[in-house]
């Protein structure tokens, strides 16, 4: 069965519905932005060809809100919505909501959506799969002592996850069986307010583990495959920031492994289109299953960039109900990627987001450089959605030389107004294990217990910003020092005022 | 000429700023530095020092300077020298060293951390921020004394709001 | 022998000195800028280490001056210069003057140069290593008779060109015996004015030929490789503004034959750095050897993107005494890469420069682009050089995705201020046999005999423009009339104006 | 509300701009189209009309409205509806259709090849200017009568200055 899709409706905002409408356009498809009242000139709005608002501020009075989405959708007659990450990505009952109103949802159907969603029931999943995990309740947990025996068999140190979980919330390394109960009962009633579900289940705790996850693609006709790994260990409160393709430590032979793993549950539960196996890697290099993300991610330029493949547009040929464009013979990885997502944020402080305009935006280009960006020059990173600004993406024959091209990327990249993660960037390519490719998920607290020293500025990086800083004001003061002569000769009473102005300077 | 010291919340420089024959040049340490200062945009500039290429960016909402050098910033507070001799003489602390804290974003207070009259140490986390669903902390900006707390435990601030106060 | 290089001074300015300024940063060289007086704010000067000036306005005045270069490199102790293309890039006596003073400069030898640089010279080298060659007359012609004679062996049409010629002067095509000296005089007259140099030849005129070229590399260990073939067939005024490669008609065996020929008369002439051999191709796709460009060329990114390699790394490793990182086996070209030239031109009128402020100016980005840019928004777009703004490079694993990538990424690129040839490239992106590949020297006029008029804006787009003067107009009298208004109270002779504005518009 | 004539060189059309509850319209041939222009910088817009998003702009430098949109700049000039009814019928040409030709850069005319009172075509060339070190094709903007030559051969011209004007 064959889908007309002309015209595609971005669920979305920022850089990935930049980047899903480029992958629109670059399909001669018809791109429409949805926004927030805050958003109204945002780069996803100028890029589309089309533009509705959504009247509201908050994610939760716009993004979020299915019905207003679904209802654009129809009075401009978009036959197909992306939903980007994030939102109504991973919400099996939009999805559902889609189909009822005879629109495409681009993502897999519901029942996938719902059952990978669902942690527990994904691990039942996975096992069925013949997937490796990591030893774990095969359940979740009722019954305190009966819990207890279940720890004990896994071995301590056991990790305490929420079954509908995520960014770390209902979460609990346990050390030994007497801080057991405690934890167990803080992470459940943890999970539970922030989920509404309180379940939990317990997995054995994998020491300084690295982030290795199988980027997958399935058609309707039944071919699925895998487009090698990405690996994202370096995080920060359990969330990406630095990633790569392919891994330091993947050989060939480990790819097939996880890749036909990845294969074998998306095999398993009838997935389709573009989705993420995730696996945590132990040091002796054995994998275990995480979770699948039923959705483009965030890293996903990393793969398009080793593979040459475009996976936005393979998105929309499934949707179509086309066959894939390739096979798995035709996936060769040539060469490497890494991506640095730029958050304006303060590293030194704790990784805090930072607000307020970009008065000067300048993104690196050249060879070897891509950037998937969210802002231009002059707008204002707003303070109700994420504060991620771009990702920028360098490539080169060896790691070697995506990594020395990521510095040079990262030090042309001007950003004047709010402070970004750049520097923090910097830091981590410039790191000797990062550089040597020893990394795991504990990369920025082994690396830099006091990440605000390390980010400190240079002697002479800060002496020019202080020249800098006298120069400039030298230049303002002659030409208040010119003005308050004349308007001395004129009588008026700024003269007192030159004079106080190199007490304290407000400009 | 003009004699100025520049100073962060710990350091300071002292330079001397002069032009000849159309020529502006920087003093430090008695070194003469050649400037060529070029206005791009509204609050950007091309700065060439002895050679070296810059690219400088001055946010004008901050009170006295703050300079935007490649991807780093900081603030700056220039003063006549003069002027600030006598100022320590006097023992006048100036305005960077005095140092606010300042809520970096709109949010909820839902956490403090320390009490009036405080010895805290720089970066030593003061506060905790609710906002962009994400509970933030707050750190000392400086190691110094805590003069006054200007929020109370729920309140809901603004950007730019002050929050503490420096002695 | 190996040479340390540290710094390098880049004689060049525009996109190409922020090419090398780059290929500089990612091998952690410092950049060295020169300028002049227009050039202070140039992008080049922002993204390079160090910058010095010129103290001058024309070429003539600044990047031809050899001894201010020179000097400059001294006082700065840049180790090697960069020539980038153009200007002093194919100058022998710049060569010489720079190894007079122990600068590297990174190119081939002066005697390579000087020896390449006359088409007559090269064309007898090509002869001696084998090289196919258009027939042509042997030598320089003196006696007019005896020319006569040998253009009637070739065969009509001929071509008579510049022995020292570039850029279509002193060259004319004769179709027969009777108007042979009369062109034959003209061509040489208009050498001699344009070259200082009367002298000419006789060669075949090839029809509709494809301009074909070869990127070779060469290192001072007697390794030479070629990197494949780029097509830059589109051309106006004998200016290349297209390119792509690989070229849609050179099959595995052309390319290896011309990739021999190519290596072969880099080896006959101590070929050494980064050099281009351009062919002519027929439609039986014969090929002639046409001359040796003896620098990196503008479109060396499409060779870039689809081999994989940094041609400006490359160059800076031979010129360091090292290795090629790379043989022959190791170049293997991977999908398809196209460059479009972004200038300041109006092509509507003849491709004429176009000079102004870039009041908005937004490049594309994200998935399969690359951009080679010389300038940032707020720039001017100089008088005195080249009207170059930027390269626009797609990528794809296919040509037909390279061009439908390059549609999206010209309908993305803003420039406001200056017209470009922006709709320019778009009209041959959606040419029909464009994409069939179908290409010759003589595509412009071929395809597009009425350019202006295919040009012309779609009845949609001006209506859409109409509407927005319309709206502007509006807004802008509002304020005008509020003002008015406000000032009208106060008794200012304002009223009268505010009424005047209805008429005609100044803003 | 109001109505107004826009025109370029050989097309022209109606419209009429109004707002209704903070919404404004413009109408073309009696169909209304909602209209959102905001401001984005000195001289560049976003405008949706209908839902299309379009990044708009206007340089100020001409005498009248030169829009960009998408790659592409049109010169237009607007005027009040009546206004122009009332010009039409008293015979009088408004600006853009008097059209002068103007130099495009600075440069050196080094050959004309039309003389007053001629007609010539649109994009007929009619001078030929050395700048940039190359020849330039001057073309006609339109079709029309040539009233007066402004420039001598080998006269050197700065930009913007008009060379030839149209009856």
């Amino acid at each position: 069965m064959m889908n007309e899709i002309n015209k595609i409706l971005i669920a979305n905002r920022g850089e990935i519905a930049v980047r899903v409408a480029r992958g629109c356009h670059n399909c001669g498809i018809t791109a429409v932005a949805v926004y927030s009242d805050p958003d109204r000139t945002a780069f996803h709005v100028r890029v589309s060809d089309e533009a509705y608002p959504l009247d509201g501020i908050t994610s939760a009075e716009t993004y979020l809100v299915q019905e207003k989405i679904i209802e654009i959708a129809k009075s401009c007659k978009a036959d197909a919505i992306h939903p980007g990450y994030g939102f109504l990505a991973e919400n099996a009952g939009f999805a559902r909501l889609c189909a009822k109103n005879n629109i495409i949802f681009i993502g897999p159907s519901p029942e996938v959506i719902k059952l990978l969603g669902d942690k527990l029931e994904a691990r039942v999943a996975a096992i069925k799969a013949g997937l490796p995990l990591a030893p774990a309740s095969t359940q979740d947990i009722e019954d305190i002592p009966k819990a207890k025996i279940e720890a004990g068999n896994i071995g301590y140190p056991v990790l305490i996850k929420a079954a509908a979980g995520g960014g770390g919330k209902g979460m609990r390394i346990v050390n030994d069986e007497d801080s057991f109960e405690a934890a167990l009962k803080m992470a459940a009633s943890e999970a539970k307010s922030a989920f509404g579900d309180g379940r939990v289940y317990i997995e054995k705790y994998i020491a300084r583990p690295r982030h290795i996850e199988i980027q997958i693609m399935a058609d309707t006709h039944g071919n699925v495959v895998h487009l090698g790994e990405r690996e994202c260990s370096i995080q920060r409160r359990h969330q990406k920031v630095i990633e790569e393709s392919p891994s330091a430590v993947v050989t060939q032979d480990l790819r097939k492994r996880m890749g036909d793993a990845a294969i074998s549950i998306a095999r398993a539960t009838g997935y389709v289109g573009a989705g993420t196996v995730e696996f945590l890697v132990d040091e002796d290099l054995n994998f275990y299953f995480l979770e699948v993300n039923t959705r483009l991610q965030v890293e996903h330029p990393v793969t398009e960039m080793v593979t040459g493949f475009d996976l936005v547009k393979e998105q929309i040929r499934v949707a179509r109900g086309h066959k894939l464009s390739f096979t798995q013979e035709d996936v060769v990885q040539r060469g490497h990627a890494i991506e640095c997502r730029i958050y304006a944020e303060d590293a030194a402080a704790g990784f805090v987001p930072c607000t307020g305009k970009l008065a000067a935006y300048q993104e690196p280009a050249g060879p070897g450089v891509r950037i998937d960006s969210g802002f231009l020059a002059g707008d204002t990173i707003p303070v109700y959605y994420d504060p991620l600004i771009a990702k920028l993406v360098t490539t080169g024959r060896t790691r070697e030389t995506a990594i020395k091209r990521m510095i040079r990327a990262l030090n042309e990249y001007i950003v004047h107004g709010v402070d970004t993660t750049i520097p923090f960037n910097l830091l981590v390519m410039e790191n000797e294990s990062f550089v040597s490719g020893i990394l795991s998920t504990h990369f920025i607290e082994d690396e830099f217990p006091e990440l605000a020293d390390s980010l400190s500025h240079s002697e002479e990086e800060l002496e020019i910003s202080a020249m800098a800083a006298a120069i400039i004001d030298y230049k303002q003061h002659s030409k208040i020092t010119a003005t308050a002569n004349k308007r001395a000769e004129t009588g008026s009473p700024w003269k007192l005022s030159g004079r106080v102005s190199g007490l304290r300077k407000v400009w | 000429m003009k004699k100025v010291q520049v100073s962060t919340a710990d350091k300071s420089w002292d330079f001397v700023i002069r032009e000849e024959d159309g020529q502006m040049l920087i003093t430090q340490n008695g070194s003469d530095h050649p400037v060529d200062l070029i206005r791009l945009g509204q609050s950007r500039y091309s700065l060439i020092i002895d050679g070296h290429s810059h690219e400088i960016g001055v946010d004008g909402s901050f009170d006295g300077y703050r300079i935007f050098n490649g991807s780093r910033s900081e603030k700056f507070l220039v003063e006549d020298f003069e002027l600030a001799r006598i100022k320590k003489e006097a023992g006048i602390e100036d305005t960077v060293k005095q140092l606010n804290v300042i809520a970096p974003m709109p949010g909820l207070i839902i956490q403090i951390n320390c009490s009036e009259g405080d010895e805290v140490a720089q970066n030593q986390p003061i506060l905790v921020m609710e906002a962009m669903k994400m509970e933030n902390d707050i750190k000392s900006p400086k190691t110094g004394t805590i003069k006054s707390i200007a929020v109370a435990l729920g309140d809901s601030v603004d950007k730019g709001q002050v929050l503490i106060e420096f002695a």
